[in-house]
């Protein structure tokens, strides 16, 4: 698992997703960062599927239940993350819709 | 993992790479508002597919747990998706903490799993997961626990304080370099966990806690890096794909953030502010202001025909957007042309003030940048600043021996009428004065910027309808 | 390749992974003409370090040969790289030629090396690398005979062509499958290469010599992919990223090539152009235009504010690019303003227009985009189209039965006076009619674009010193 | 060498990279779009290592031939490309020279 042939690919992808990555957020409108924090937080709760297979393999205790806590931590960022970002962008429009009472 | 690998791996090496697509494809599309909520479509699925893959992997055999596991993260995650949007900073933070715990846990047990079998790079990568993610986790606890005025917000600074932290983070890497060498000895394991908790501690104390957003988008860098050095750790390139990803985008946000504040990058990277620049300078000289009521500012802005609407921090603290939204729509059936002026850094987050004024469902096109709006101000009948401060600061254009020279403003002095919302003279988060206050053109309304709008709101409906 | 790699194999992927950064930059520094020269050092650095890493190939034991091949590849390259710049189309063409042959080449040479030894996958990937390489070794041959007028430019069609070729096609890919299945099948393997080679023919035949540039660029598309394909066969990773670079800009550049000229990309695609769209409409009916001699337009264009030049084909066949610029200083030592309007498919080659009068030393900051220029012609006094005839064709805008119909076009009719050089009235590469030259406003002046306009540059000089 | 582990590596790789290259190439200025042809087509003769590494192992006669035909066609796309992107980019200049005499 640890050959350094995986290790040189692992290199090239990093490079390559930190270069998109740069490409890409430059390009974010200003006007959405607040949004853009919360959904690269819930993208980065990816890290959700190497808890899973930590509790799912079920090595030993240790693994089992440092990786319960992950799995836990991470969802509650995914779900957590998804839902405000929508909420947030739900609230952006462009053009003043059929006036909704303003809330109090 | 072999080389050749089993059938299921590889169908879950696919999902990986259709999920890593849709997640790029997810931050491209939140180049503009309008394409902004496929973006969000594209990474839920995203993640869903690789949810789904990784339960196909082979070696799974305790469902139940990870069911458990993934319903509790659930019930936590939405109540943590529901906080009212002034909460979204510490929120973010709290999120940061959860996502490098984490890390933090899964690399922690795949040490203990793998130990003493561990290549050398593949522990020194473990090493820098685990000291990355530990600080991560304690430093984004304390950045929520100062936003949320749990903790004490005034930065906590002693002498020596840079040289404690520095042979602290020493400590911690004398640790990795030991354990690279010797990856059999298990019991130093658990202490370079703990500095690195205790680091992130140190981290934040000498921080005030206006100093935060700019911590928290750097503290949003860490966790996206060591998430991807857990990539490398467990050889899954969605993860390092994801944590780069993540990676790059804390980073360019806290180097627009340093840059809209005329901070250097460097300074912020190694967490040297705080350091109170300028002591509230207080040239103590009680020079005149002008006052006004909120009759008369309603009157003066009934009779604009330009008006620029500056909202800055003390609106977000007031919550006062839903009010001005109100002014919005009673200044724009009387024919005033309203639009507001967004400084980068208004507010306490990249993009505080859109978040807030499109809440109370401000639509966007209204929302102008600094760079567009600034040649605007001149022509401007009225500029309404409210709850801004250092943002609208014309010393950082005059006066060289200003903390904050330099730093791009919005040029509301130039406006024929200016008129500033806020409770009192304090100075805002810089700490320092605020000449525009004392400008002949310059009318202060002194009071909370709810109350203040809704009695100007009141008077424009009141004279007419 | 084992899993656990020797250390000079590390050395080498690592000199790798920065030729690919070093690739990648490359590219992205071509975005502005300011570091577009540091583009090419990064490139040729890249490019070095990439050449130097392979000769630490441990297997290599013939270093002599290499340096052979070497030398004789540079000896034919520096006359490639210093061709004229009108042959640039060619010599564009001809280099797709060689590197599809190089990995045409090495994909065969791996197959019998390998063969029967090869999974299923990496003989479909290598049958691609194959076909993509050699149907782009025989087009861009003829697409380089036909651009140097070796072969005739005419168009060669026939009943059925589109089913003999896809038959002939399909040919190639079931003679593709059937190794896939059966990778020991050797004496197939020429067939495939052969048909492939056949194929690249006959889909350039149909081609007229002036769709050529919307051909090489998606040779271009296809050579990058089949060098991609051949990083997958021999594990290469800096191979697939340098392919995928390129056949994304072969790509991107047809995209806005067929969009420029208002084809669907689909219809380029499947090689379907070339099928002369209307017959030189040909309305016979001898309107009159009106002409002008060099001296009278000597005149108008000294007696001018603003004028416009408008490039076409028709100076890059001339070769008229030297004398525009004499023009240009001319006129501008008058006091007259003088831009350049750059249609992006003037010429035959995507900025053919930009190379040519860069290359005749005109600033690049007087070449203007059609977007960006085209608001600017009401107000100009006279618009000097040179050897440009579709880009400036009115029937675009307002003639909804045009082949050409939708086609975003320079809006030189909108100027005060129009002069178009061209020698005759004929149609240009769309074949069609050009209302522009019987407007009020027009002056034809017939002639070639080079001595017409050395003619007005030197009544201009004459007249004043 | 050909494990499905390398190759679905290889894919991540393409994929990635062909998204750097769409976002890179769709912002390369118009104006130096055919220096733009010339110079991909010197960074595509990187097929050349391929080549090299045929003729320096020289496993057969029929693959050192193909490999050193193939080492000089890509080499002479090297140094042909770069030459005359290096060329044409030269001549862009954004403000006037030294009036230099037009050429004849
Ligand atoms: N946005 C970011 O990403 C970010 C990140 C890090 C740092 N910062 C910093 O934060 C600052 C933002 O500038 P800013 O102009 O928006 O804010 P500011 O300079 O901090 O000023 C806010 C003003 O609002 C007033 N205020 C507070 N509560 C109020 C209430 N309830 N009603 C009315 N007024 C109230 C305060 O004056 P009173 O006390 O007199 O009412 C204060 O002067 C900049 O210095 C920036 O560098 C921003
Ligand atoms: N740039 C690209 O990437 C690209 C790619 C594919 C296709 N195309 C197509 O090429 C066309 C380009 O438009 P264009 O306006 O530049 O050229 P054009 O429409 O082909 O017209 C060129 C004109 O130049 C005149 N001409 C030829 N030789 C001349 C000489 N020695 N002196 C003076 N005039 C001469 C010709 O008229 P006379 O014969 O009367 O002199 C002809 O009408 C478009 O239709 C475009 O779609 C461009």
């Amino acid at each position: 698992m640890n050959s350094s042939s995986n290790l040189i690919n692992a290199l090239f992808i990093f490079v390559l997703a930190g270069f998109i990555g740069f490409e890409v957020i430059r390009r974010v409108s200003p006007l959405l960062h607040t949004p853009l924090m919360s959904l690269t937080n819930a993208l980065d709760a990816i890290a959700v599927v190497g808890a899973i297979v930590l509790v799912g393999e079920h090595k030993s205790t240790l693994s089992a239940v440092f990786g319960f806590i992950a799995v836990v931590a991470a969802t509650s960022n995914i779900v957590g993350g998804f839902l405000i970002t929508d909420r947030m962008l739900k609230m952006f429009k462009s053009s003043r819709p059929a006036a909704k009472p303003a809330a109090k | 993992m072999t080389a050749e690998l089993a059938g299921s791996q590889v169908v879950i090496e696919l999902l990986y790479l259709v999920a890593s697509v849709l997640f790029i494809l997810s931050l491209k599309w939140m180049s503009s508002p309008t394409t902004a909520r496929h973006g969000i479509w594209a990474g839920e699925i995203g993640m869903l597919l690789a949810i789904c893959g990784t339960l196909l992997h082979h070696g799974i055999v305790d469902y139940r747990l990870i069911a458990i596991g993934l319903v509790l993260g659930t019930i936590i995650g939405v109540p943590l998706g529901r906080v009212k949007m002034t909460a979204v900073p510490q929120r973010t933070a709290l999120s940061h903490a959860f996502g490098a715990l984490c890390v933090t846990l899964v690399g922690s047990a795949e040490f203990y799993l793998r130990s003493p079998d561990i290549s050398r790079f593949m522990m020194s990568v473990l090493s820098l997961e685990v000291i990355l993610g530990g600080l991560t986790v304690t430093g984004s606890l304390m950045a929520a626990g100062k936003l949320q005025e749990i903790l004490p917000q005034r930065p906590l600074t002693y002498k020596g304080q840079n040289l404690v932290n520095f042979l602290l983070l020493a400590c911690a890497v004398v640790i990795a370099v030991f354990l690279v060498l010797h990856p059999e000895a298990k019991s130093l394991f658990p202490f370079m966990v703990l500095i690195a908790l205790a680091f992130g501690v140190l981290l934040i104390i000498p921080i005030g806690g206006a100093d935060m957003p700019t911590v928290i988008s750097l503290l949003n860098g860490y966790a996206g890096l060591s998430a991807a050095a857990m990539g490398f750790v467990l050889n899954n390139k969605l993860l390092i794909i994801a944590g780069a990803l993540d990676g790059s985008s804390g980073l360019i946000l806290s180097i627009i953030m340093s840059k809209a504040m005329n901070r250097s990058f460097t300074n912020v990277l190694f967490g040297a502010f705080g350091q109170v620049q300028a002591p509230a300078a207080a040239g103590e000289e009680a020079r005149p202001v002008r006052s006004a009521t909120p009759e008369e500012a309603a009157a003066i802005l009934s009779a604009a025909n330009k008006v620029i609407i500056v909202p800055g921090y003390g609106m977000a603290v007031a919550q006062a957007q839903h009010k001005v939204r109100e002014l919005y729509d009673a200044l724009t059936k009387r024919g005033v042309d309203v639009r507001f002026a967004i400084h980068p850094v208004a507010g306490r987050m990249p993009g505080h003030m859109n978040v807030l004024l499109a809440e109370a469902d401000i639509p966007y096109d209204r929302l102008i940048e600094m760079d567009e709006i600034n040649g605007d101000f001149p022509q401007t009948d009225v500029a309404l600043v409210i709850g801004a401060n250092d943002v609208t600061n014309p010393a950082a254009r005059t006066d060289a021996s200003s903390p904050i020279y330099g730093m791009p403003i919005l040029d509301v002095d130039k406006a024929h009428t200016v008129m500033v919302i806020k409770r009192s003279m304090n100075p805002g988060f810089a700490g320092i004065d605020n000449p525009l206050y004392y400008l002949d053109n310059t009318l202060m309304l002194f009071g909370d910027a709810k109350a203040f709008v809704g009695s100007i709101v009141r008077e424009l409906s009141g004279g007419h309808g």
